[in-house]
């Protein structure tokens, strides 16, 4: 039984990293109603910066804010300057802009630090608690609260304020937002630029864990991909339950069946992700849409 | 200038002549060009067939494939095998064409009645998948080291060295596999594929089934998947779970895009783009690829953003407005691309109406 | 568009077109004198330069090890280039370049690159890394006789057989030895239960393999097993499996430095304190057992060939002083992080150097021969007791491996028993 | 006094000109119609009065230049445009379009006009929480309406707010519109292929003809016109 929660708690844990990058894929879904392949090359990036600051002799927080406001600003310098030019034409073109922000990231993180991962220092410290024959580390019970308190902001962003409205109506109809007024520009800019600001969040929560390198979130943002849709797409709590649910299912699959094992326990969050969406095409949380023709 | 063009292509012997032309060219190439050379050609050739496949169900039928590394690794794995096992090298051709293609019919009968991103993640989860699984499957795939295979040798009577042959074998099934896919995509399916992708409730009051043609575009890009792996080995005479990478998938996609979608001559254009872009990285800075490959990619889309293809379109457009400001005739806004987000001046408005038929967005 | 009867008549003018074509230019292409078992000279050699190639990924999750693998040679044989060049066993002094490209880890790159460089005319193709790129390569450069050497990869496919594919040969010891290495330290012991966590891939089977074929017949019994993929995330849930077994050692054949980490920290922090064996690439005490606190445990072992030139315990060294002098000039700039391979790659430069000093032709074949000859050379940077010889057709170049402990802040001999 | 004043405007997309030259005004709770027939440019002419389009010409608006200016900043100078297809956000629900709708506004009367649109159209009060892409076509049209209500604007440009309705549901549409002109005398510049229910509205109204303006007059000296008649009033 201990066995079985300390799995779960893994996978709880686990699932955590892929949901920090998965609220970053909702929002810009959010705002834009676009997939942003970059996500993961934009936290690098910022993640990069936090590093670099903090190896300058910064102190961690104030290097993570540095990070912070640097994300901000590279989000909406990216949706300005490159994207923009793209986002009413063809949605395959900018899916394809969205990879080559991402393959160019990359490309200048490694350019600056080169691809061998560097450490990280955690926020919460290396301490692990002992629940009753169950272990559970600080650094994974911090990225939980972290995690449970940016789902609550985001909520109350998009449904308690002016701004969260005007960004959901931007994303939703660009065209007739801007005939109420809405100043479209900046708010792409602004969803843009507070996506990157939760992709940095992530990259600083799995930093630790995962060192930092131009390709850490390469396969977490896989995961977190399948998060954001298990989930929904724009529902910040269905994402996070959703990557939840992946870590937790893979890790018990590949426990206890044994023709799955370790090796092909990244098939199950998949398989049954299909399985669900087949069932449930708008996804866990996702409100269902009526079709009206 | 474009009247002239225009009345010259649609002239049948200018088309006979400069088929002939390209076709020469062809068959010329391999007897003068060095085995690196040929063997760059052959891989054009290669992943032409592939990303033709894409094109078909990405740019034609218009539904998100990020998977079509599998049926390539698929494919080639299945010529692996048979080769190793000495099969005839005709049937070793028709699996490779089969199977992939009713692996494809089987994901797509599941996955087809999704829309948008939802397909786009089941179709992430191929590749996903299928490299650990390729691992497992150990006695059929050589496992992590893969498979190496020494076929499709040169036979004596040709005279030929066997990067020559293999070129002719690669180049003469992506001709043919090009002139299918022209057939499909100018025929009545074609037709189907893009009222599919325009509008599904207009193709389904025009009694088109858009699940049907989804099924069919995506069989049809597996088939030309895993065709392309047959190529693949054939050229490269090795693979490995490496073959499937989810990286080959996105950047299909993107030398697709790059190329121009729902276009032939802008899949070819891709595959030259797919191939050669990776060595020019190389040339420019071997330490530096993904920094030049992805700065070119963007690049390449600011200055095109239809693709490769729309080039021509593209500069006489350019002329033409420049000499309308010589002109001096109507003013009009500046027309560069950050002027253009608040007026969508061609695009269509995005109607409610529109939106719930197809959540396209940001596949 | 053409329609469908065109198509057809096109087809067929570009078959006739073809035949002509095949008729008027002969269908014949220069042969290119490959192997040069005469006397005449190879592609890529001149009386005064050779020119060297090298595909690694130097892009991508592996491009840390890969830039090693391009950056340590490369230093040396500059460092060789600037002090004169190098000596050649016909009598000239050649100076040696070295053309690298990246190949992102993938087979069909990495083939492209290696024709690329034999068209450019290298004499040699070297130290690559990589299983899966060099396999793809294996039966060209056989085919090609272009040398294919000294690859800095622990695969034993490309060491094992050299009298099938006579041009290719291995660096490092295998996985296999290393696996070994630890399976019969543990036999000595007795009666000891070992958890093993391995890459899903020829890197783990191959260490899985060795260590097994030791503790054969032994008291040594494997209680717990897991596998992962270099992509996953965290193996926080593979160390929760074996931790569940509270085996006496966990043999962690992990190569991805941030996941052998993950493995230290996570085994402690469960309440589990096995003996760890960790494998040469994945066990330099700044990068991963200092920041896995590797301390906590009753004893870390690792198996070494090199030294550790950012280690301060090898600060006073000769080789090391000569290595970081000359890396700083010439191989910073291509690798920014250390990996071991920095190290081997550059050992890798005085062997070739061994080797240009034998040649008695210009020729691919007496290069061959040559390399072929090395015994019981003491290359820089490798630890006392590791040799360079390269007689024996089955076995990469270096072989043996020294057993080492963690002491706190470095290596040293084994100690506990 | 003159609101809004056209001058020889024209307007193209991409490289197709679309209007060659329109010129009208429309002055303080003035409502003019825009008819013509399908491809004529009405909605163009919308559509260039908010900066949609790539405008030439002049237009003003209050005594300002706003050729070329950006549709949001249109919008925040008191010019409220409904458009063709109705252009409500169909992920929203009505309440929330509704508040979309105020955005500029920083008064605190926004929950009253709420209460005011839901009485002007009651079916929306029952819709309230719904997505707006579950109402109906009318239910829709009357939300978008409603939206540029929200705005408080000086002038409302109404684009085609009866296509695709059901005769009875049209004349709902255009019975709260004249409520809208009576009770709180905003200026309104109306696109209509229906002419009699513009004609219910309008006083003024202009005919385009391939991007041109072919006939302009009063309400009642149009409707005497025999080419009128025939064409646009089926008599």
């Amino acid at each position: 039984m201990e066995y079985f929660i300390q799995l779960v708690i893994e996978g709880l844990a686990t699932g955590s990293i892929y949901g920090a990058l998965a609220l970053a894929i909702v929002l810009v879904n959010r705002a834009t109603g676009l997939i942003n392949f970059a996500q993961g090359g934009m936290a690098v990036v910022s993640t990069f910066v936090a590093y670099a600051l903090f190896n300058a002799g910064a102190p961690l927080a104030l290097a993570i804010l540095g990070a912070i406001v640097f994300a901000f600003v590279l989000g909406a310098f990216l949706e300005r300057v490159i994207v923009r030019p793209f986002e009413r034409g063809d949605p395959d073109t900018a899916v394809v802009v969205t990879i080559g922000m991402f393959v160019l990231l990359g490309g200048i993180a490694a350019f600056f630090f080169g691809y061998e991962p560097r450490q990280f220092p955690s926020f919460f410290g290396l301490e692990t608690l002992n629940l009753g024959g169950v272990f559970v580390s600080l650094r994974s019970l911090g990225t939980i609260v972290v995690l449970a308190v940016v789902v609550v902001l985001l909520q109350l962003l998009f449904r308690g304020t002016k701004l969260g409205l005007a960004m959901r109506a931007v994303a939703d109809n660009p065209e007739s937002a801007a005939l109420s007024g809405l100043p479209v520009s900046r708010l792409l800019m602004i969803g843009w630029g507070l996506a990157s600001v939760l992709g940095v969040i992530a990259g600083v929560l799995v930093a630790p864990q995962l060192f930092v390198s131009p390709g850490m979130l390469d396969f977490v943002l896989v995961y977190a991909l399948a998060a954001a849709i298990l989930g929904g797409l724009d529902s910040p709590l269905g994402a996070v339950v959703a990557a939840w649910f992946i870590g937790v299912i893979e890790n018990l699959a590949g426990a206890y069946i044994d023709v799955i094992g370790n090796d092909l326990k990244i098939a199950v969050p998949f398989i049954v992700m299909i399985v669900i969406l087949i069932v449930r095409p708008q996804g866990l949380f996702g409100r269902k849409v009526v079709v009206r023709v | 200038m474009n009247n002239t063009l225009a009345k010259l292509a649609a002239n049948t012997w200018v088309r006979i002549g400069f088929a002939v032309v390209v076709a020469v060219v062809l068959v010329v190439l391999p007897l003068v060009s060095s085995k690196y050379v040929n063997y760059q050609l052959s891989l054009i050739a290669v992943f032409g067939v592939a990303i033709l496949g894409l094109n078909i169900v990405m740019g034609y039928a218009g539904q998100v494939s990020l998977g079509q590394s599998a049926f390539l690794g698929l494919g080639a794995y299945i010529a692996a095998y048979g080769v190793v096992e000495g099969w005839p090298i005709p049937l070793i051709f028709v699996l490779c064409a089969v199977v992939p293609a009713i692996v494809g019919l089987l994901v797509a009968l599941a996955a087809a009645r999704l829309r948008g991103l939802a397909l786009a993640m089941v179709t992430i989860a191929l590749p996903i998948i299928g490299i650990p699984l390729a691992k497992r499957l150990r006695e059929f795939t050589g496992g992590s080291q893969g498979t190496t295979v020494s076929w499709l040798r040169a036979p004596e009577w040709s005279g030929l060295d066997h990067d020559q042959w293999r070129y002719y074998v690669v180049v003469a099934i992506a001709v043919l596999m090009f002139l299918l896919a022209r057939n499909i995509v100018t025929g009545r399916i074609g037709r189907a594929f893009r009222v599919v992708k325009e509008n599904e409730s207009v193709a389904i009051a025009m009694g088109v089934s858009p699940y049907k043609y989804k099924v069919l575009a995506f069989t049809i890009a597996s088939l030309f998947g895993g065709v392309a792996g047959f190529l693949y080995l054939g050229i490269v005479q090795y693979t490995s779970p490496e073959t499937l990478s989810f990286h080959t998938s996105i950047n299909m996609v993107a030398a697709m895009v790059i190329g121009g979608s729902a276009s032939i001559l802008g899949t070819i254009i891709g595959a030259i783009y797919f191939v050669f872009v990776p060595n020019l990285a190389n040339q420019v800075n071997p330490q530096l690829t993904a920094l030049v490959s992805g700065a070119v990619l963007l690049a390449v889309l600011f200055l095109v953003p239809g693709g490769i293809v729309s080039l021509p379109r593209r500069i006489t457009q350019a002329i033409r407005a420049v000499r309308r400001r010589a002109g001096g005739s109507p003013p009009e806004t500046p027309q560069s691309p950050s002027d253009r987000v608040p007026a969508p001046a061609t695009t269509r408005p995005k109607s409610t109406e529109k939106k719930n038929e197809g959540k396209r967005q940001g596949q | 568009m053409m329609n469908f009867r065109n198509a057809t008549r096109i087809s067929g003018v570009v078959a006739t077109g073809a035949i002509a074509a095949l008729l008027i230019t002969g269908c014949s292409r220069g042969e290119e004198g490959d192997g040069g078992t005469g006397g005449e000279a190879s592609p890529g050699i001149t009386d005064t330069t050779l020119s060297l190639g090298i595909s690694s990924p130097l892009s991508g999750p592996t491009a840390g090890p890969g830039s090693c693998t391009v950056a340590g040679l490369y230093t040396y044989l500059e460092a060789g280039n600037a002090a004169g060049g190098f000596e050649f066993g016909d009598g000239n002094t050649r100076t040696v370049e070295l053309t690298y490209l990246d190949d992102v880890y993938d087979p069909a790159k990495a083939v492209a690159n290696f024709r690329q460089m034999v068209d450019d005319e290298i004499f040699a193709y070297v130290g690559a890394l990589g299983t899966p790129t060099n396999a793809a390569i294996l039966p060209i450069a056989n085919e090609e006789e272009v040398p294919q050497v000294l690859l800095v990869t622990g695969a034993t496919m490309f060491s094992s057989d050299q009298d099938a594919n006579p041009w290719t040969m291995g660096l490092l010891p295998t996985y296999f030895d290393e696996g070994r290495a630890f399976g019969e330290l543990l036999v000595e012991r007795g009666e000891v239960t070992v958890a093993i966590l391995a890459q899903n891939d020829d890197y783990g089977d191959d260490y899985v393999a060795g260590f097994e074929a030791a503790i054969e017949g032994s008291d040594v019994e494997v209680v717990a097993s897991a596998t992962y993929e270099p992509s996953d995330p965290t193996l926080d849930s593979q160390v929760t499996e074996l931790a569940a077994s509270g085996a006496d050692a966990l043999l962690s054949a992990v190569s991805v430095t941030p996941l052998q980490v993950g493995v230290l920290t996570k085994a402690q922090s469960l309440g589990w304190l096995p003996e760890i064996f960790l494998p040469s690439n994945t066990s330099t005490p700044a990068t991963v057992v200092v920041p896995g606190n590797g301390a906590a445990y009753p004893a870390v072992y690792s198996t070494s060939l090199s030294k550790v030139p950012v280690s301060p315990a090898f600060a006073e060294d000769e080789d090391v002083i000569a290595y970081n002098e000359a890396f700083a000039e010439y191989g910073a700039g291509i690798a920014a992080t250390y990996t071991p391979h920095c190290a081997w790659s550059y050992a890798e430069g005085a062997i070739l150097e061994q080797a240009f000093a034998g040649m008695t032709e210009p020729t691919r074949a007496s290069f061959m021969e040559a390399l072929r000859s090395i015994e019981d050379f003491q290359a820089p940077l490798l630890l006392d007791g590791i040799t360079v010889n390269t007689t024996d057709p089955t076995l990469p170049a270096i072989q043996g491996l020294n057993l080492v402990q963690f002491n706190g802040t470095g290596y040293g001999p084994v100690t506990a028993g | 006094m003159t609101l809004l004043e056209l001058e020889n405007v024209t307007a193209s997309y991409g490289h197709a000109q679309v209007l060659h030259g329109i010129s009208f005004q429309v002055g303080d709770n003035d409502a003019i119609g825009i008819l013509g027939a399908n491809g004529a440019g009405k909605s163009t002419t919308l559509r260039a009065i908010s900066g949609m389009v790539q405008v030439g010409g002049k237009i003003t608006f209050d005594g300002t230049d706003i050729t070329g200016f950006r549709p949001d900043k249109v919008a925040s100078l008191g010019i409220a445009h409904v458009p063709e297809g109705r252009g409500t956000i169909g992920d929203l629900t009505v309440r929330d379009n509704l508040r979309v709708g105020a955005y500029l506004r920083k008064d605190k009367k926004v929950a009253d006009d709420i209460e005011l649109c839901l009485d002007l159209f009651p079916n929306l009060r029952e819709r309230i929480g719904s997505n707006a892409s579950a109402l109906s076509g009318g239910e829709q049209q009357m939300l978008a309406i409603s939206r540029a209500i929200m705005a408080k604007p000086r002038l409302i440009l109404l684009d085609e707010a009866s296509l695709g309705l059901a005769p009875s549901t049209a004349q709902n549409v255009y019975r709260a519109i004249r409520r809208l002109r009576t009770e709180q005398g905003v200026a309104m510049v109306v696109v209509e292929q229906n002419a009699m229910l513009a004609f219910s509205v309008v006083d003024h109204a202009i005919v385009l003809e391939t991007g041109s303006t072919s006939l302009a007059g009063s309400r009642d000296e149009l409707m005497g016109m025999d080419e009128v008649r025939r064409a646009y009033l089926g008599g």
